[in-house]
């Protein structure tokens, strides 16, 4: 196999939130181009690494590499606006959706580059519009009010708006409509053409079907299985042993 | 205030776009007009009603940083009252030291002294408001209670220093020779700071409108108040501004002690604390964060205390209280309500 | 036994415990150990301030209501005793009728506030508390022909409370017992009973559906607690127990006035005992109040000893100068509140047990 | 029997529920389904009180509740959990369930017993939480729950008060595959009751399939189909505006 | 050892609101008994040790501590304080421990007269013989006067008894505002009307005290009515105000360039010397309060008794920095001069420099007796 240079490393980090010992020694590459999933049960660990990546707890050990270049870990701590203008786009498990701003103030201020609405890239905006048309029909309503999944489409939509290199997503789907769904599927289908890496976090295991390149399984807050999605997909007992998951109930 | 329209047609849905709201003003339009009649002799009224207005811009100065500070950062700065004061006292150091330029009957000496005054004032509150976010403020944003308990700290030992540094004793602040008396408009007298007074204070409402609506900045900040970490996660260096904000607070809090000392031609270490319950009921009467609401919290307030204090001085006293409860009862946000927290 | 009077609320921590035991004996033999005018009046300062303390607990670190009315319930206990010894003469009945009608009127004025402004958003209802305490002390003054306006009334107790009270000819272990004697130990007598009572308030099924308030109203409301009915009757509990201890003070002071009862700088002592003792725990009140008391009337004395030392140097000894107390003891503030973010009970506590016990954390 | 009569609420000039009249007997267990923002969360909210409706009624067995608040409607009999989770965060998990638990006793306004005397309320809460499969994390505070633990507790606390009407709004969105069995097969329980009117908004197809009576459509506030799942499902109206396209391949 | 010192308390508000005023009342008693003493700081053998007390402007806190200063620290007798609040709850203090409290500088007339007991004195002059100086002092025919004080017990005590004393003048309209005024258009407005249109010399007296600046009214163009303004002293930098009222007239009870007397150019020198300043209001009554000390208990032969210093103290002449005083034997006030000024601007002083007009002697104020002996 042709490995891709990896964008993202991490190595031996450690996490601790408060005085709890969270992650254990995560070992996790990122391939350039591709989508990986970060796959575990509910307390793994998941959501914690992403936010050491992005610096939101510190690694106490360890190194994280982005882009050749150290962002986190012992000595080399880089604060959270730092990385996230390294080209890194974030969207949270809790969406972190300002709810007194409007849907358009919400996505004037992902796109960091422009001042004001007219500045943003309008084929780009419409694109969001077409994967996600409430974000069109609510455009001036205060972000708080929308509906569950419209709020998880603003917060994708505010990590697409303009581009970025590596994308970390935190279960994307929840609350989402199916055909939505379909449609971030699409949507992300089509930024990995322009060279547009994603972390993926997800529970919905359709959705790592059809996306997944490469999977990274986490316990306990180690990664304690890494491969491609096509060799997960393939050995249900892999995926029993990993993932708790019976194949029959999913079809 | 967001009336910058979308680039692409919402056409679906016509949804609420917040246009300014007339309402508050014809409130004070009202106010003006019922107390008219009731006054009776027309230079009387507008004696009163031009220096209520005039009042109420000096108080829209002082309480403005306070409600910059709240609604964008959502922190209650008990300690506003300390740069209050200190900009009052570095005021009389500065104009004790331009004595030539404040004893001149020339307007335009007299002002610049003024206006330097006004400037370093600003720039040491602002410093020491500097100091006050990193050192005070800033481990306990979101967290109302500590920030109430930490910045009255911070405001006694603001008030000890200045007590340490200019002495416990009310120092006097006189205005200089040209700014004394009045205009007189037939039988209406206006006291000729109060222009000044107005001016100052319409352009610091510009400037704040400016700020806030036209830029970035008031959203970031407010974004930053209700997610910080999103924000930085945008890549945004939040926490930069919100210092900038504090700074910025407490340099319009100098301002504003320039302005009071000057019109009370004395100050005093308690001067700040003296009028917070004021600039609270101010403020909470404008909407707790919202500048325009301020203004006109600061407008009804000044008029409320001469109409009442010329019809039933004994009314005076419960005016502001009985002011605030009757919007309150109105329009339980306040005139101009920052969307909920 | 001991379980059930501190409601199976135990300190939870060795040395809080010993901490507790230390200062309820200290203040038992206080007028023994230490006789003299100041020593009693710091400790009955002190239980005042405990009850008082512990019922603002009660609103703002069980019910999580900021309020800043709070010592014009105070004023209120306070005034009641002072007027209706003044108007009826000293004497038992006049001290059952002013108490008695102060919590009338307490009840109605917390009652009247609840249900007025509990519905608006807590920040408001803070600045709103604000502005009613500055006017109902403009009212305290106002009605002077009642209230003895900015002098206040001084007024005379039950033979039994008087100073001049000496039942006993001798000394008794050298202390000479006086009206004020019997004052102190039935102010400690009732402090201590008012505070096991609250303890037993916060932890009854009403004081945890406080908390659940506090922590998340909407879905309090949502299992079925009315929380406006829980936050105005958690608001009259908290005025009825405030205005208690403004009985207590009256009584010891034998005057009242609105300096002494109603200022906002009581209302912001009582702000930072709870804090520095340790929100929602009573037990804070208690260790809090013990510690910024006595600082409050130590702090100068400790300082004019520091202030021989610096005598001379420029800055410095304007700084130590004991004038300056307020600055320091505002350092205090500022550093009790950082160093202790749980209050100090709250750090006892999590030194003992390292348990996952971390409030605060972000959902 | 709950009952809505042409249940309505506008914001501003958007109406979120649309004269919705639908009638919900014991023992059946409805799936409501729609795209997002179609206004399946505010029909609940105008259910269970958090929102006043603009106009129309609900009634339980006859008994009007329109005009009562949301705590009234719970000691009435109506039960909800919510989409986006409401615990009490700093509390721990076992005091959160103890709370529903007390409120359906009705202790609330008990001022002078202790709360640890009342152990029946205590025993009640242990066994509901260990139902749920928290129970090693019972001294917990909500807040340090993993998200899916989170959404675990809050069907906990829905059935810690008993109630006769259960709301549940999406119960197992982002809840770890491993884990949605254990509520699944808590709704299964009730329904086997056969007494209980059960509400369940859900995203997932293959859980609605499973489970449903009934399913009711709602798409821009209106109810648009109501009847059999089989049926509904193969509806275009379904087909179209919500599952998307080519959904059944992927589910 | 003990029995050899003679202890005082000076209880006053080291900190707090009034601290300024404490202080000079501090350094004046200070002053005070090193002239009285000649320096020595003894009296008849017996050393004066002065124990400070702050009361921090608190009532209670003022009280407790002077229960402390005599029950603790076992004191002879105590001065103080600095506010009349505090000072009404301090006097049953005194006479519980059966010791004597001088009062000074609290003004409230209540302190000698409703609720006094015989354990007080006062060597601070009173609400009323401030107001009553002020009445001689503006009370001419033809004088048309409107007053304007605060709404609360001090304001409208001190314009009653301003009032009682009028004989000549007419006084036509009494404007009382909240105690924390900000603007005063309203009542300047309302001043302005009820005397614009009236005959004579028209004067607005105003009594106010702490924060506020009334004077603002004067900036509503008063002269065009031909309406003056008057009032009583204060200390230095509160008459900095006056400085925009040349000819301003009222009555005073110190500034440290109008008595002419030994005591005074003592302090006058001596002060200037030590703090590059000169004495101010407070400071005048804190040395008249240590001479009276001294003075009573140069005739007790140094002894403490109480009732024998009362005995002493009750109708004694001394001689302060005011010329001499007496302590009315009826209510234990000390009667004493006050001065009738006019404002003088001398660019060599930041404040209004006050010109004696007039002395105005104890026996032309006919001082109410308040209390009940
Ligand atoms: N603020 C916190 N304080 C204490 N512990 C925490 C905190 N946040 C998370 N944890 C703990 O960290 C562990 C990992 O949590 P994390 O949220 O990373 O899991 P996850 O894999 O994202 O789970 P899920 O799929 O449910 O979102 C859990 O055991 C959780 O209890
Ligand atoms: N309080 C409110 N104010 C204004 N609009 C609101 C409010 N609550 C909901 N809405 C709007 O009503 C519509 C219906 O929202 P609702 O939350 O009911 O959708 P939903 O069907 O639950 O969607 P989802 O599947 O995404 O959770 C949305 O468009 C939302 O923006
Ligand atoms: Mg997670
Ligand atoms: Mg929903």
């Amino acid at each position: 196999m042709n490995e891709p240079t990896p964008v993202l490393t991490l190595e031996g980090v450690h996490t601790y939130i408060g005085q709890y010992h969270i992650l254990h020694g995560v070992e996790l590459t990122v391939p350039r181009g591709q989508v990986t999933m970060l796959l575990g049960r509910n307390g793994a660990g998941k959501t914690t690494t992403l936010r050491t990546i992005m610096g939101l707890w510190p690694a106490r050990t360890g190194r994280i590499t982005f882009a050749g270049q150290p962002i986190g870990g012992a000595g080399t701590a880089l604060s959270t606006p730092e990385i996230a203008r390294r080209g890194i786009a974030y969207v949270p498990e809790n969406m972190g959706i300002f709810g007194d701003l409007s849907v358009k103030e919400n996505l004037l201020l992902a796109a960091r580059s422009a001042r004001r609405v007219d500045d943003i890239d309008t084929a780009r905006l419409e694109w969001i519009f077409s994967l996600f048309p409430a974000l069109r029909k609510f455009w001036l309503y205060p972000a708080g009010k929308l509906s569950g999944g419209q709020k998880q489409m603003l917060s994708v939509a505010r990590a697409i708006v303009e581009p970025r290199e590596l994308l970390l997503i935190d279960e994307p789907s929840k609350g989402l409509a199916p055909a939505i769904v379909q449609n971030l599927i699409g949507a992300l289908r089509e930024l990995k053409q322009t060279q547009t890496t994603v972390l993926l976090v997800e529970q919905n295991f359709a959705m790592a079907k059809a996306l997944g390149d490469t999977v990274a399984v986490m316990d306990d807050g180690r990664v304690v299985h890494r491969g491609s999605m096509a060799e997960l997909v393939e050995d249900a007992a892999l995926q029993q042993r990993l993932l708790g998951l019976s194949l029959a109930a999913h079809g | 205030m967001n009336t910058v329209t979308s680039p692409l047609p919402a056409a679906e849905v016509a949804l609420a776009k917040v246009r300014l709201d007339w309402i508050p003003l014809l409130l004070v339009a009202a106010l003006m007009a019922v107390a008219l009649p009731l006054v009776g002799s027309v230079p009387t009224w507008l004696t009163l009603t031009v220096a209520g207005l005039a009042m109420g811009m000096i108080i829209f100065v002082i309480a403005s940083g306070l409600t910059l500070v709240f609604g964008l950062m959502d922190v209650l700065n008990f300690g506003h009252g300390v740069f209050i004061a200190l900009g009052a006292f570095v005021a009389t150091t500065v104009l004790a030291g331009m004595a030539d330029w404040t004893g001149s009957a020339s307007l335009a000496a007299n002002l610049i002294a003024i206006f330097a005054a006004m400037g370093v004032a600003m720039a040491v509150t602002g410093a020491i408001g500097y100091a006050f976010e990193r050192v005070l403020v800033r481990p306990v944003y979101g967290q109302h209670l500590k920030q109430i308990l930490i910045t009255m700290g911070g405001m006694i030992i603001g008030e000890e220093m200045i007590k340490v540094i200019w002495g416990p004793e009310q120092t006097p602040l006189p205005l200089p020779e040209a700014l004394r008396g009045a205009l007189l408009w037939g039988d209406a007298a206006v006291e000729k700071y109060r222009v000044l007074a107005v001016a100052i204070g319409s352009a610091v409402l510009l400037a704040m409108l400016y700020l806030l609506n036209r830029t970035k900045i008031g959203l970031l900040i407010r974004a930053g108040v209700q997610d910080l970490e999103m924000v930085e996660s945008l890549g945004y260096r939040v926490r930069r501004l919100f210092v900038g904000v504090f700074v910025a607070g407490s340099a319009l809090a100098g301002l504003g002690g320039v302005m009071w000392g000057l019109y009370q031609q004395m100050v005093t270490p308690q001067m700040g604390a003296q009028i917070n319950v004021l600039l609270f009921i101010v403020i909470i009467i404008g909407g707790l964060g919202s500048s325009f609401g301020c203004l006109v919290g600061a407008l009804l307030v000044g008029l409320m205390a001469n109409y009442t204090g010329f019809l039933a001085p004994k009314v005076a006293l419960f005016s502001n209280i009985g002011l605030m409860v009757a919007i309150l009862l109105w329009r339980p946000n306040g005139l101009y309500p920052v969307a909920a927290r | 036994m001991l379980h059930r009077l501190l409601s199976h609320d135990l300190p939870r921590s060795r040395w809080l415990a010993l901490a507790l035991v230390l200062i309820v004996l200290a203040l038992l033999v206080v007028p023994f150990a230490l006789p003299g005018s100041k020593s009693l009046n710091v400790a009955a300062k002190i239980l005042i301030f405990v009850v008082l303390v512990a019922s603002y607990d009660l609103l703002l670190g069980y019910t999580g209501i900021v309020s800043f009315a709070h010592t014009m319930f105070f004023g209120i206990g306070a005034y009641g005793v002072a007027i209706a010894s003044t108007r009826m003469g000293e004497g038992w009945a006049a001290l059952g009728t002013g108490v008695a009608l102060a919590l009338v009127l307490s009840l109605l004025l917390s009652l009247a506030i609840g249900l007025f402004s509990l519905r608006v958003r807590a920040i408001f209802y803070a600045m709103v508390t604000l502005a009613v305490a500055s006017a109902f002390q403009t009212l305290a003054s106002q009605l002077s022909e009642f209230t003895g306006g900015e002098d206040g009334l001084t007024f005379r107790l039950p033979e039994l409370l008087s100073p001049s009270f000496e039942p006993f000819e001798e000394e008794v272990l050298g202390v000479l017992i006086d009206g004020r004697l019997i004052t102190y130990y039935g102010l400690l007598v009732l402090a201590v009973a008012l505070v096991l009572l609250m303890l037993r308030i916060v932890n009854s099924p009403f004081g945890r559906v406080l908390q659940a308030i506090r922590e998340n109203d909407f879905r309090a409301e949502a299992i079925g607690y009315r929380t406006v009915v829980y936050r105005t009757l958690g608001n009259v509990l908290a005025a009825l127990f405030a205005t208690l201890a403004g009985a207590m003070l009256a009584i010891w002071l034998r005057y009242n006035g609105p300096d002494t009862s109603l200022s906002f700088e009581i209302m912001l002592d009582v702000l930072l005992i709870v804090v520095i003792g340790g929100m929602g725990t009573v037990y804070g009140a208690v260790v809090g109040s013990v510690l910024f008391v006595l600082a409050q009337n130590y702090l100068q004395d400790l300082m004019r000893l520091a202030a021989g030392g610096v005598e001379g140097v420029p800055v410095l000894s304007q700084l130590i100068s004991p004038d300056r107390w307020l600055l320091w003891l505002g350092v205090l503030f500022v550093v009790c509140v950082y160093r202790f973010p749980n209050g100090i009970v709250g750090w006892l506590r999590e030194r003992a047990d390292r348990s996952p016990l971390r409030p605060e954390t972000s959902a | 029997m709950l009952q809505t009569e042409g249940l309505t609420v506008r914001f501003g000039g958007h109406v979120a529920v649309d004269g919705v009249s639908c009638t919900f007997a014991p023992g059946t267990l409805t799936a409501i389904v729609g795209p997002n923002g179609a206004g399946k969360t505010t029909y609940f909210n105008l259910i269970s009180g958090q929102i006043r409706a603009t106009a129309g009624r609900v009634r339980l067995n006859g008994q009007d509740l329109t005009g009562l608040g949301a705590a009234e409607r719970t000691r009435a009999g109506l039960g909800r959990a919510f989409q986006l989770t409401q615990l009490f965060p700093r509390l721990t998990v076992l005091e959160n369930v103890r709370l529903a638990v007390q409120a359906r006793a009705g202790e609330g306004l008990n001022l002078w017993q202790i709360w640890s005397d009342r152990r029946e309320l205590l025993g009640r809460a242990r066994e509901i939480v260990a139902a749920v499969a928290l129970a090693d994390k019972q001294d917990v505070p909500a807040a340090a729950l993993p998200h899916g633990d989170q959404r675990k507790l809050e069907v906990a606390i829905l059935m810690a008060l008993e109630p006769q009407v259960f709301m549940f709004d999406e119960p197992t969105a982002g809840m770890s595959v491993d884990d949605v069995p254990v509520v699944l097969n808590l709704i299964r329980a009730l329904k086997a009751d056969k007494t209980k009117t059960i509400l369940l908004v859900e995203h997932k197809m293959d859980v609605v399939r499973e489970l449903a009576d009934r399913i009711i459509v709602l798409h821009n506030g209106q109810l648009v189909a109501d009847g059999e799942p089989e049926t509904v499902i193969a509806s275009p109206v379904v087909q179209r505006a919500y599952l998307g396209q080519d959904v059944e391949a992927e589910a | 050892q003990s029995d050899k010192e003679i202890r005082i308390a000076h209880v006053y508000s080291k900190t707090g609101p009034l601290e300024a005023y404490g202080k000079q009342t501090q350094t004046g008693l200070m002053m005070g008994l090193e002239y009285a003493t000649g320096g020595t700081m003894q009296v008849a053998g017996r050393k004066i040790v002065v124990i400070e007390k702050d009361d921090q402007g608190k009532p209670d806190v003022g009280k407790s501590r002077l229960a402390a200063a005599y029950a603790d620290d076992k004191v002879d007798l105590a001065v103080g304080p600095t506010s009349s609040g505090v000072a009404l709850a301090m006097l049953p203090v005194a006479e519980e421990y059966k010791k004597i409290l001088l009062v000074e500088p609290a003004v409230a007339d209540s302190i000698t007269g409703e609720k006094w007991n015989k354990y007080i004195f006062r060597t601070g002059r009173n609400s009323s013989q401030d107001a009553i100086s002020n009445a001689v002092a503006l009370d001419k025919e033809g004088t048309v006067i409107a007053t304007l004080a605060q709404d609360y017990a001090f304001g409208r005590d001190g314009v009653a008894a301003f009032k009682q004393a009028l004989k000549k003048a007419k006084l036509v309209h009494e404007e009382y505002l909240p105690t924390n005024t900000t603007d005063f258009t309203a009542g300047a407005q309302r001043l302005i009307d009820a005397l614009k249109d009236k005959p004579g010399r028209k004067v607005i007296f105003i009594i106010w005290a702490g924060a506020g600046n009334p004077f603002k009214i004067a900036d509503l163009d008063l002269k065009r009515h031909g309406i003056e303004i008057a009032t009583g002293g204060n200390i230095l930098p509160a008459m900095a105000a006056y400085k925009n009222f040349p000819g301003m007239e009222g009555a005073t009870y110190y500034y440290f360039g109008i008595p002419k007397n030994p005591v005074n150019e003592w302090l006058v020198a001596n002060h200037y010397k030590r703090f590059k300043s000169p004495p101010d209001f407070f400071t005048a009554g804190g040395m008249s309060a240590a001479i009276a000390i001294v003075e009573a208990l140069k005739k007790t032969q140094g002894d403490t008794n109480t009732n024998k210093l009362i005995k002493t103290m009750e109708g004694m002449r001394f001689q302060t920095p005011k010329g001499e005083m007496t302590f009315r034997p009826e209510d234990h006030q000390a009667m004493q001069a006050m001065y009738h000024f006019r404002i003088k601007v001398d660019p060599a002083f930041p404040w209004g420099v006050p010109e004696l007009v007039r002395e105005i002697k104890p026996e032309e104020m006919q001082v109410p007796i308040r209390n009940k002996r």
